[in-house]
């Protein structure tokens, strides 16, 4: 075919492209300049203070949470434990925005997310003690299994949203996920999924400024991670992670919108980890001290304490009221994970599949045999 | 049965009309993947289900491999069965971390509190003249994974029987569906009546005394037509189609070999730490004593697939078959 | 550690949260909300004639290879071929803005940019032949292989250009990929990665509004597949893809950023696949004739035409030139391909390793005792 | 040296030097990662590399594998010599298609015109007390892929020497690091006069008569233990130490069992599918007649890789082992 025999030559006329239609304003997709923030403004007055209070309780169960979990790797009672130390504002807010038929996608880091939503913090920490894997039943708590390999439990916080709302159930998914964890492929997927599928998903990034060595400015060259929404064509909304009630109030907002079918949408609040990446990890290898010093005087239970004292809506007494329940809650918990968790080896084999195979019948007499074997060694 | 064609139907819509029949009794299963919905997919296995029964449920995603199995882990965690069609086997690789990091393992890591009912459709395997990334036999792959059962159909019949067990199964299934043989027909009819094929159970294809040759998929129909070709020779060879790869049925095949006295296996994919490599180890340790020769491979040379102008001279082919079978040591037994 | 414990507590105040430094300014990353133009504008007039006549006759001989390849899968000498008709403008662009020192790091439906650039159109079919898998050595023509797993070869893109920049070579990376190609893990990361090493290097979207049968509103919900650059920290441009000026522009500005250390830029190009996805596909189960009709008025062969013939830049003879040029190149292309490929069966082995191991020695000795055999057996 | 530790050096330490003197004498070597550079790596594998020779030689990356190695395959499209750091086994997954489709076939695709030197470091294995995703045995996944070397140390020297061997070598090498020997000592220490071992070669760590213990990295000196614990049955067990499972050095695996008669397979991988299946497969193919006993595999069951608490139970250890030496059939000989 020469370009002389091009079907339509005669009738031709130069149009715009036609399949271009700017399919959505950008503008309102763009996150703000600066990070949201409630506490010391005005917009705290909106606040209901039961929520502040509740808040602030949660806050401060968090964080001695925290602690007592990095204390119990220190003792032999857990593998490993990633803390959240400064994060507790978008640990608890993430909680507490969710209905009860709602679902949480927590990443390694947030069992205080699954904790401060209700979970047994025992049955949390199960995975990070070296227990089982999954230390609770996902679908009775509708929280997903924390999730090692990052990113990847994006997709099935839209799988899971998308679901409900095809069998016409009510249902968000709000999904955690770290400032490193948006440079894997599987972030970008989920997003792209959720916004074409318009599933009711609210994706909470918490950019602490590290993924374990790596600062933000080797991960990402964007004005800010909240940025990327607008090419996913979901709004981004940015704001100060430290700030309980501004991510409140941010989260309620997106799990609101997600709830009346207007769409997914990405927050980014910003944050910081106070403690090293893990009890295992050595962070003076990577970041100063004033870094962090700095870091402390932005720090979340201070922030919402002040407002709560400046306000009048809490007074000694109640900030003392708050720490002791936190210290119940911790010698609760030092207490019962100090008994020895009990395994059984056999489960090895009850769970590949719904069925046992032939193949894992074999396998579990053996290992059956194996174990009768040693313990009647035990009793010679 | 509008989208089916009057019988015998092609392996295509075998495994159309089981998601179509599966799709029809239970609401909770759907159909996701690339081109899946409007075009039918590439292979118009899907082809008609978009329009019997919705967007919804016949769904064309975005073109993200990962994407499709994540979003599909997720659907199948609030109790969907979603059936995921893969383009290509190459194209299934970006999905591999969220196969084997959580398809593979939701039922365990949960201590069976949430299994993943869903099947992860793949076609696979050459000789259809397919530029590169289009001819893979990635078997092994899914085979080394536990947690993932692994199920391949080498006739039409099978293909429904497979897919509607696969479907129905409240484990995850890679089902791998062999390219060449999409096209191939039988006396199996859609007014077949439905039969569901229990997953797990090899079945032998032909019988014979002399030798057994072991095989699934598309090197099925090869080595019946070898084993044809055999008899020339005076070799009266026993064909075994596994069905499935994972769970494997050691009855049925080391009853074959016990009875044979010999075996080659005989696949598509490359051969070193390929299927065949476990199938010959099993049934050696299983069928020692039993045995007048090593138990023999004819795979894929250990080449990245070649080009379509090649990939004869890679297919386990009559010919190398037979030569195989030469090789099982005859003069040993008399 | 309680509240009361937390270190720097005593010296508390409130500020911003200290991380919190805006990287970039996201304004000029936005894209224009439409689609640059060139042809039938002001802007015209600032390009040299010579080079709209190069663009003319190369878009020419595009449009006429597309259709001679097509053909040649109908005689059973291509197994199959994706037709980049209706593309020609961006294919041809792409090749042209490089240097004879860049790369070139097509997508498997991108023969046409890497013919312009001056690859033997033999060698440039070799694949789709059945043939060879890549026909080319990529390091002589800095041609990467044409790339089939979409999206696969935009992280190679920037593995390259940034290691030129390392070494102190000046050379720009040009990778193409299309609007389907973009929802991959792989787009995302290969973005991000260019964005944060600044890598010198280009990403040419061509949306031709399908991923085979799918069509953009699927695949997408951003107002354009050029914002997406926000979210990375690279200026996005949206580009008429059907204006061979306007594409030539716009990626030639790209690249000059990207050689004088600017970093990278996407760009997405507006046009449309008026062939169907590969001689194999029916096009008509998805898409309906007025769609192809009305992209049909909108040519990028006719554009330029127009451009050249109102501007007296073209006379008669010139477009008939040009189409006899074409035409020739047709008929040679043509007759090479109908002779048979040469292909050595005992190339399978020669280059899965450097050194052949001793396994595939023992295949190859296989192969070769079988073709023996059969050659003895031909002879009888 | 200010980098490495007086004598004797561990694993990490080796690997450490390898990668440096590598630097030192190669500039197109470049070592990439998630957390290579500032902190050293997670196991301080690169420890000291970035300070020494610039974060442009030693890169912190974004934290995307498949970003890792497919820009790392562009990287060595250009000249440089890449060396990747996969943080954990598991979390090389979703590099899975870039190592298929690129990394391994480069070379092939191009006809030799573009090979790839490139190394993808890998820390495999559990008994470290990991949680999930942290100990898997992925070797089977690397072995079926043709195109990649795959190698593994169990030892300090070999460590250094095997490493500046995937280095320098022209196709790209997956380099497996057995987690629970990086803190591993021996007599090896900086000051050894650098040797790089060839990859391909198997080595008999230990010789024997009565059976032939064939093993790798982590369960290399589990083997050498089981040996030492067997010479109280009787038994005078052989060990060899493959270091490298492609290529596989079927000559020093077969003499050995061809004098001994006797095998066993040893590793942490699932057995089903996993590199023993290959190995039992090869060994019977080309020993048969040598053998008194079906080649016997000591693997990981075929489970996902269980939690901390129980991983003892999976793990082959030397008790286990033993049994399956007790079933090689002894009583066939007398
Ligand atoms: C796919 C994958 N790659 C690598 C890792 C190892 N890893 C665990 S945490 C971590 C850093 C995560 O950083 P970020 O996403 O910012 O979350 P944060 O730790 O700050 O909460 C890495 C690299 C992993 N878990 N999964
Ligand atoms: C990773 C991967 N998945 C799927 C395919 C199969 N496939 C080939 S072309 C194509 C559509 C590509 O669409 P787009 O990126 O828009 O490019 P276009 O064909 O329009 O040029 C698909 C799905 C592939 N080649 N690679
Ligand atoms: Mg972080
Ligand atoms: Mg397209």
């Amino acid at each position: 075919m020469t370009v002389q025999e091009l079907p339509g030559a005669a009738s031709y006329r130069p149009t715009p492209p036609p399949a271009w239609k700017p399919r959505t304003d950008p503008a309102p997709l763009l996150p703000d300049p600066e990070p949201y923030r409630v506490l010391g403004t005005d917009a705290a007055a909106g606040f209901a203070p039961a929520l502040l209070r509740r808040l602030y309780t949660e806050l401060v169960r968090g964080r001695r949470y925290n602690a007592q979990a990095t204390a119990l790797t220190k003792q032999g009672r857990l593998a490993v434990y990633p803390s959240s130390t400064g994060q507790e504002a978008c640990e608890v807010a993430a909680a507490l925005v969710l209905e009860d038929r709602d679902w949480l996608f927590p990443s390694y880091r947030d069992t205080l997310a699954a904790v401060a939503r209700g979970l047994d913090p025992v049955e949390a920490l199960t995975l990070l003690r070296g227990d089982w894997h999954t230390g609770y039943d996902p679908r009775e708590h509708r929280i997903a299994p924390l999730c090692t390999p990052l990113a990847t439990q994006l997709p099935h916080a839209v799988g899971l949203a998308h679901a409900a709302r095809l069998k016409g159930d009510d249902v968000v998914a709000l999904a955690m996920v770290g400032d490193g964890g948006t440079s894997e492929g599987d972030f970008h997927e989920a997003l792209n999924f959720a916004a074409v599928w318009q599933a009711p998903v609210v994706f909470l990034v918490q950019n602490n400024g590290f993924a374990i060595s790596v600062p933000l400015a080797k991960q990402t060259a964007a004005p800010s991670l909240a940025h990327k929404a607008v090419g996913y064509g979901m709004p981004g909304r940015l704001v100060d992670g430290n700030d309980a009630a501004a991510v409140h109030q941010v989260l309620s907002e997106a799990v609101a919108r997600a709830r009346r079918g207007g769409g997914p949408t990405l927050v980014e609040a910003v944050t910081y980890r106070i403690d090293a990446h893990t009890n295992a990890d050595d962070a003076t290898r990577y970041r100063g001290d004033s870094e962090v010093e700095t870091w402390r005087h932005h720090d979340p239970i201070q922030l919402l304490e002040r407002e709560l004292t400046s306000r009048d809506l809490i007074d000694e007494d109640g900030i003392r009221q708050a720490a002791d329940e936190a210290e119940a809650m911790a010698a609760r918990l030092r207490e019962r994970m100090n008994a020895d968790a009990e395994l059984n080896p056999m489960d090895l084999f009850g769970h590949v599949f719904a069925e046992q195979t032939a193949q894992l019948r074999e396998q579990a007499a053996q290992l059956r045999a194996e174990l009768a074997a040693e313990a009647e060694g035990d009793v010679r | 049965m509008t989208t089916v064609a009057a019988k015998p139907a092609t392996m295509a819509q075998a495994l159309q009309r089981a998601m179509r029949d599966a799709m029809a009794e239970d609401p909770t299963v759907h159909v996701m993947g690339e081109d899946v919905g409007t075009l039918g997919g590439v292979f118009r296995v899907t082809d008609g289900l978009a329009k019997e029964f919705g967007e919804d449920r016949c769904t064309d995603t975005p073109l993200a491999e990962a994407g499709i199995l994540g979003t599909a882990v997720g659907m199948a965690m609030y109790g969907l069965r979603p059936v995921v069609e893969m383009q290509f086997d190459a194209f299934a690789y970006p999905a591999f971390e969220q196969l084997i990091s959580h398809v593979a393992r939701m039922r365990n890591r949960t201590r069976g509190a949430m299994p993943l009912p869903l099947v992860v459709r793949v076609p696979y395997g050459g000789g259809i003249g397919g530029v590169e990334h289009h001819s893979d036999s990635s078997e092994a792959y899914y085979m080394a994974t536990p947690g993932l059962h692994v199920v391949t159909p080498a006739t039409v019949a099978d293909a429904y029987g497979l897919l509607r067990a696969a479907i129905a199964s409240d484990d995850p299934v890679v089902f791998l569906e062999p390219k060449r043989l999409y096209w191939s027909k039988s006396d199996w009819s859609p007014d077949t009546p439905a039969q569901v094929e229990p997953i797990g159970r090899a079945v032998v294809r032909r019988t014979g005394r002399s030798a057994t040759l072991i095989t699934y998929g598309p090197s099925v129909p090869v080595c019946l037509e070898a084993a044809e070709a055999a008899r020339a020779e005076g070799w009266d060879l026993e064909v075994v189609d596994l069905r499935s790869l994972v769970p494997f049925d050691d009855e049925t095949v080391c009853a074959s070999v016990r009875r044979t006295g010999r075996a080659v296996v005989v696949h598509e994919a490359n051969g070193f730490a390929g299927p065949g490599a476990e199938i010959a180890a099993r049934v050696t340790e299983r069928c020692f004593h039993h045995l007048e020769a090593p138990v023999l491979r004819v795979a894929g040379f250990d080449i990245p697939y070649p080009p379509p102008m090649l990939e004869r001279h890679h297919l386990p082919g009559v010919d190398r078959i037979l030569d195989a079978v030469a090789r099982l040591q005859w003069e040993a037994e008399s």
